[in-house]
């Protein structure tokens, strides 16, 4: 099994939830991150007081799913959260090597 | 240790008091003062003063403003500025301020500042635990509202007082010493000034018997708290991380609750200060409502051209400093006025924040000198400038009515403010450095007063 | 099925209303009662009762004070105590009460507390829908001010005093259940209370003609919601992960913003009792601050002593405890044993809470017994042995002015109304508890009062 | 560009104020008005109207909780609503319209408003910089308090009004343009109107004279901001995401805090009103609070029987409906009237917010039309059926008490009010997004006005 | 060595922790995310405007351990978080291929 | 492709950005999140109820790079996160199989 972890700009979230409704894919986590990269931050100012915040908001996504369909996974992440802007993000692939459903313990692939 | 000594303190004073309790109410003043003292002598040369009901009411309502000054106001608005791990700390300081100046001020306090004067320097003990201090109008101060009124309506100004000065060292005092402090600050350096300026039972406080002009605290309150900021400043030092860390406020909504609550209580300050419901009362209110509107508006444009944006955080420090500055002035000048003086407050305070202070290098964590000691003493000197008799024939005239002596007399006042506050605090703080230990520990700063002071969170889920 | 019973009562009490409005206004009070009772018969005995503008004013502010008392303080206080999954379930009990008692007492509730007295047990129906509730002074109430105006400030009181039960049963209780109870518990427990200790038209309540002292609701307000409070966290039992799971106050600053707000709005609940602007104001004023301020301290110290920290919802509780206990008092002492009230509040309380509680096991969430009933209960008896009638003539000596008897009366003024507002409210929700079911379901309670009840979330981003 | 415009403006205007000071004292008022006026001529066919204390208390007490009502009420209500990144871009909005419109009225808004009439449409420039409006009574407007508080009363409205509108627009407009159309709207639709309604002084307004009922602004605050917040969320249009994006309010205990402050202070807007302390002020006092409470039932109960749930936003939009709605009515009609205007406004109002508005599909973001223009139009046709002279004897009765043309002079007023209020708003917001544009862009819409428009996040850790 | 990853339900966290302490785990690592899979979500209700919210709270829990070990914090967090109704969650191994304790600058199974 | 994972102290946050900078390390992810371990937390107060608090807050940092890098990010991040006290923190490393740009669809080194 593969994980794939999207970082992704928070706006695009609902689009990606849906592509990857559309190809079946039935859970996901997701996390409130922070990322550093290229794209630049802002600066605040208090009281004179300037403020370079250089960690911007971010969503991450973790999807795990069976090595067949990794790659269209990867492929519908990479088409909808994509505005051709600086920052879009990045995604990570990573092997996976047991799943387990806690509700009932089924393990492998019918654990997704 | 410091455990000990409280249990010991609370129960003795628990001990003392059923019998001061009793001792007071013998003495007690009466319910009804004006009917009761109605049969008295009829060829008594003046009448009983009578208590006018709509000047008590409006100065009840005053008095209540003021206390939300302090809490929630001031509460909040130093406490959204701080980082998350103080926001209790630093509330917490206001907060304790209002119940320990609250009980310091009706047992020896309000006697000290307002008590019968001891040669224009301090009021006498007579009036400890508000011993005479009752139910009747003192007209040296107040003719138609009872004394305790006046009494609790001071109470509220002695309150706020300290509670200004803890933006100069937040997020880094410990809360034991802080205490003490309070409570030395406000013996040794409130209840002096207050009677040098205010002071007139029996004989005027020297400064007011110098002439010079402060309708509801500029050098009382706000210079003597702002400069003792920035002793405390000094002495305490900077933060750590200061200049280095991001330090951006954790809750800015909290803070324009603060400066709004500041706003609206602030009418009890300085229209309460004309003591009755009238024609005084309601030209302090429209100067000061006036005055703040301009320093907002001052503060936020004097950023916004420097800077490049108008802040939200800017426009409400700028009405906190249009608050300030007109508040000697109030019950002297005119509506025109008001706004130069406002503007004025917007643009200076401005300035000592955000030049000022990163010039000089202090961390006076949130401004309480740049707003306070800086706006007071321009708000001191505008009174002298702009202060007219038109308004208030029991006031003076300033510089541009043809009186420049005016000004000498407010700088004196400012000076003598500056240099008791500074020197004071001072002292008092490197005692208790010496003796108590001023700061939390570096590892207590890291982890935040909330949790080290307090043993409490703000915010959970 | 409530759904439905919604909608029927609401179409049919909006039909029914236009009878009323022209029923009502056909014999509708004058304008400016004064002015038009003024050309009456000039040999009339009394004459008409003359409206003071300053105590009106005084009054009139009193009322909104104590308005905000409930919402936004009590229902910040409380709501800032509770996990963040129900923060706006707790809000709106208070803010929602506030709704249906406005209603409640316009409709029945001031008949039933201040009609026309019925034995001392209740008062009449004859003033049902402010049926001759006029713009002219009553009084047997009050001499000075509009009766509507005295009818809005009792009307406040009979709002808090349902709104402080509700910390007994945070966090757990149905709402439809829950404003079927608030409504039931105004007209059976509150009606009736405050006509034995306030009532006086036509005939005193049977409390007042004991001769027990109750200022300002230390009986009525404070015991009997407390008491209540005790029965519905016994009935309700505790919530699900009492005492295993953290259930740290989610917002502190909240919980703190909403004690200043109740000191704020408190002055009116006691000052305003007075219901003029002078002396008695006065006092009572100066009184509940000095309480306050002590109880605040008293409790803070308590807590350092024993648990080692000095903690912020500690000194706020405290606050709230000093309140609660100068609240019957608050007409009837002096400062300095308002000092004593106080931080007999504050430690008195504070066991209450964190010893006593945890000793029995109930689970009263927010302490509502704890502050309210002991605190209550504190104050009445204190109130029988510090008044004096130096203070105000118009109440008794206490013990330590020689009336040993009054502590008698405090003593059967608060058994009384422990046992009806126990027995009553036990009774209230044992049968809503077999009809519509008091509590959520276990999986409603995990998941929380603000998406189960109200399909909500306080905080979003 | 705009920058230097205002470096411009802001030095221009300070080198302008120190003349204005001089000339205005030249001729400023006596600060003891009644007393120096005293030795006056004693045939004087007038006594000069005597200021009253418990009138001046209960005004300058209503003055101070009507700005409380925009800072921090409306602020925090708006703020709350919004999503997290817009928190601090809406309470500016509020915020800083305070501070805008404070000095607007002063120098030149009053005048228009209530200066001398010109022909019923509006007062002229005599009153400009407060020149000759003093602290000596001006019966016309009110005769027992200064004239000054009198002005400050009305400015606290003037300030309050373009604050509505800012619901409409919230989310997406560029802080610039903004700041220019508050001033131009309070200018050419404020002021006019409130002359046209209000307008006293050597003539009267012409729906004053027409005999148009609007006790506390229905027309005036209400109609005129509700209705220009239906032209402002035309001519901006949507948020970027409405009716896709979850666009959940970010803080809902903020908004029903803003809630309560607002249910607060209305009871300075409208009982104080009456610029007395006496039956009339306590009439409207208490009919506000009824009708509100059965406002916020009413939404609630609406929303639970059409979507079953009752919500916490619901009851706290359902108090701010009935507050309006009881605005026009509330000097003229009596407690169970006011019930049925409350019950109307939640029920009407839910529907305008959750019906009309996705049928129309305009992004009016937090209802300001749905509830100011719908429920100010639904009190000021409701003051026409349930006015009655037994409450206010310089009123007039209504439908329901005899009089059916009340509702006609009520319609014309509505109808004026709207249609200026439209075409005006639509002008000036189509001119300013020609020059100025009147949006942020998609970009900035995005990333929030808080970053965008002042350079500050709401929150931080 | 392996990481086990474990998305649970929130309140189950406590319970979920105490048992690994009895297996003697002396380290984890706890985010706040939000899940989403079969579990239905709710809908709120905002003037009007409804909103489905389909990311419900959940927690994620890391734990670094040995090979040996990973199966029994397996099975300790499977039975733990277990209510048997939907929306349980789910628990993910991989492999880890070097651990350093900051502190020491120990590494491997020392830095555990 | 590497990913490293370090769990540090909040306040080593800024320093650790600045040394991953000062060797090229252009992207980073960061999430708060809270800790158990050796370190002990803090008791809390409310009226008398004591709540034992042993989560702590920490910082997550997640850098991906390529397997030469990998080291030198493990070392830049133990000497600048290191105060020696217990709760340092731990880095772990692990594979990536594949990265993806979001806005270019560059994968491998190219992507990161
Ligand atoms: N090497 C990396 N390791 C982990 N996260 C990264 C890395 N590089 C970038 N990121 C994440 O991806 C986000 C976007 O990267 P950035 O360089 O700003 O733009 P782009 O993806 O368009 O090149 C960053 O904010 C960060 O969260
Ligand atoms: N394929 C997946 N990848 C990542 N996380 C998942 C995946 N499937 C489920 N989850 C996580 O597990 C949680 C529970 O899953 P859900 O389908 O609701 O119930 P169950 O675990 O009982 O089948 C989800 O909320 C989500 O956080
Ligand atoms: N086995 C583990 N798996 C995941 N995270 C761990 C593990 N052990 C420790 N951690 C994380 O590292 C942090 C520090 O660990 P701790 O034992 O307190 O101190 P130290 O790193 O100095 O040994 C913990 O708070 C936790 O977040």
């Amino acid at each position: 099994m593969k994980k794939i972890e999207a970082i992704i700009k928070p706006f695009k979230l609902d689009e990606v939830k849906k592509a990857l409704n559309d190809i079946h894919i039935e859970g996901m986590t997701v996390t409130e991150v922070k990322g550093f990269g290229r794209q630049k931050g802002h600066t605040e100012l208090y009281r004179g007081a300037e403020y370079a915040v250089d960690f911007l908001p971010k969503i991450k996504i973790e999807v795990v799913t069976t090595e067949e369909t990794a790659a269209k996974v990867v492929d519908a992440i990479q088409n909808t959260a994509k505005t051709g802007k600086i920052g879009d993000g990045k995604i990570f692939v990573s092997a996976i090597e047991e799943t387990v459903r806690i509700r009932t313990g089924e393990r492998g692939k019918e654990a997704l | 240790m410091f455990r000990k000594i409280l249990v010991a303190i609370i129960f003795l004073s628990y001990l003392v008091m059923p019998i001061a309790v009793m001792a007071e109410e013998a003495q007690a003043p009466a319910g009804q003062p004006a009917a009761a003292a109605a049969p008295a002598p009829a060829a008594a040369p003046a009448p009983p003063p009578k208590i006018d009901s709509g000047d008590t009411a409006w100065v009840l309502t005053s008095t209540a403003l003021v206390l939300l000054m302090t809490a929630p106001g001031l509460a909040l608005f130093y406490g959204g500025m701080v980082r998350k791990k103080n926001v209790l700390g630093t509330i917490m300081q206001s907060f304790i301020i209002l119940c320990v100046i609250s009980v310091q001020w009706v047992l020896w306090g309000y006697s000290l500042a307002f008590g019968p004067d001891k040669g224009g320097i301090i009021g006498g003990l007579e009036w400890l635990g508000l011993n005479g201090v009752g139910l009747d109008p003192n007209p040296d101060y107040a003719a138609t509202i009872p004394h305790q009124v006046f009494m609790a309506f001071q109470m509220m100004f002695a309150v706020i007082t300290p509670a200004l000065i803890t933006g100069a060292f937040a997020e880094r005092m410990k809360f034991s010493t802080f205490l003490v402090f309070t409570v030395l600050w406000a013996t040794f350096v409130y209840d002096p000034i207050a009677h040098w300026v205010w002071g007139l039972s029996g004989g005027k406080g020297w400064l007011n018997n110098l002439g010079a002009l402060d309708f509801a605290g500029g050098t009382v309150v706000h210079i003597s708290s702002g400069v003792s900021a920035l002793a405390a400043a000094i002495v305490l030092g900077r933060r750590k991380g200061y200049m280095t860390d991001i330090m951006a406020p954790h809750n800015l909504p909290m803070t324009v609750l603060g400066a709004a609550l500041l706003w609206f209580g602030w009418f009890g300050f300085n229209a309460g200060s004309a003591l009755t419901a009238g024609a005084l009362a309601t030209s302090a209110f429209v100067v000061t409502n006036t005055a703040t509107a301009a320093a907002a508006l001052a503060w936020m444009f004097a950023e916004w051209i420097q800077r490049g944006k108008p802040t939200v955080l800017g426009a409400a420090s700028g009405a906190v400093a249009g608050l300030v500055a007109i508040t000697p002035a109030s019950g002297f000048v005119g509506p025109m006025a008001s706004i130069v003086i406002g503007v004025g407050a917007g643009v200076i305070c401005y300035m000592a924040a955000s030049l000022l202070k990163p010039l000089l290098g202090y961390d006076d964590s949130l401004d309480a000198f740049g707003v306070h000691g800086i706006g007071g003493t321009w708000g001191a000197i505008a009174t002298g400038l702009f202060a007219t008799t038109a308004i208030n024939p029991a006031g003076a005239n300033g510089l541009f009515f043809g009186n420049p002596g005016q000004v000498g007399k407010q700088f004196i006042a400012v000076l003598a403010s500056w240099v008791w506050a500074f020197v004071i605090t001072f002292i008092l703080l490197k005692v208790l450095d010496w003796t108590m230990g001023l700061r939390v520990s570096q590892d207590e700063e890291v982890e935040g007063l909330d949790l080290t002071q307090h043993g409490e969170s703000g915010y959970s889920s």
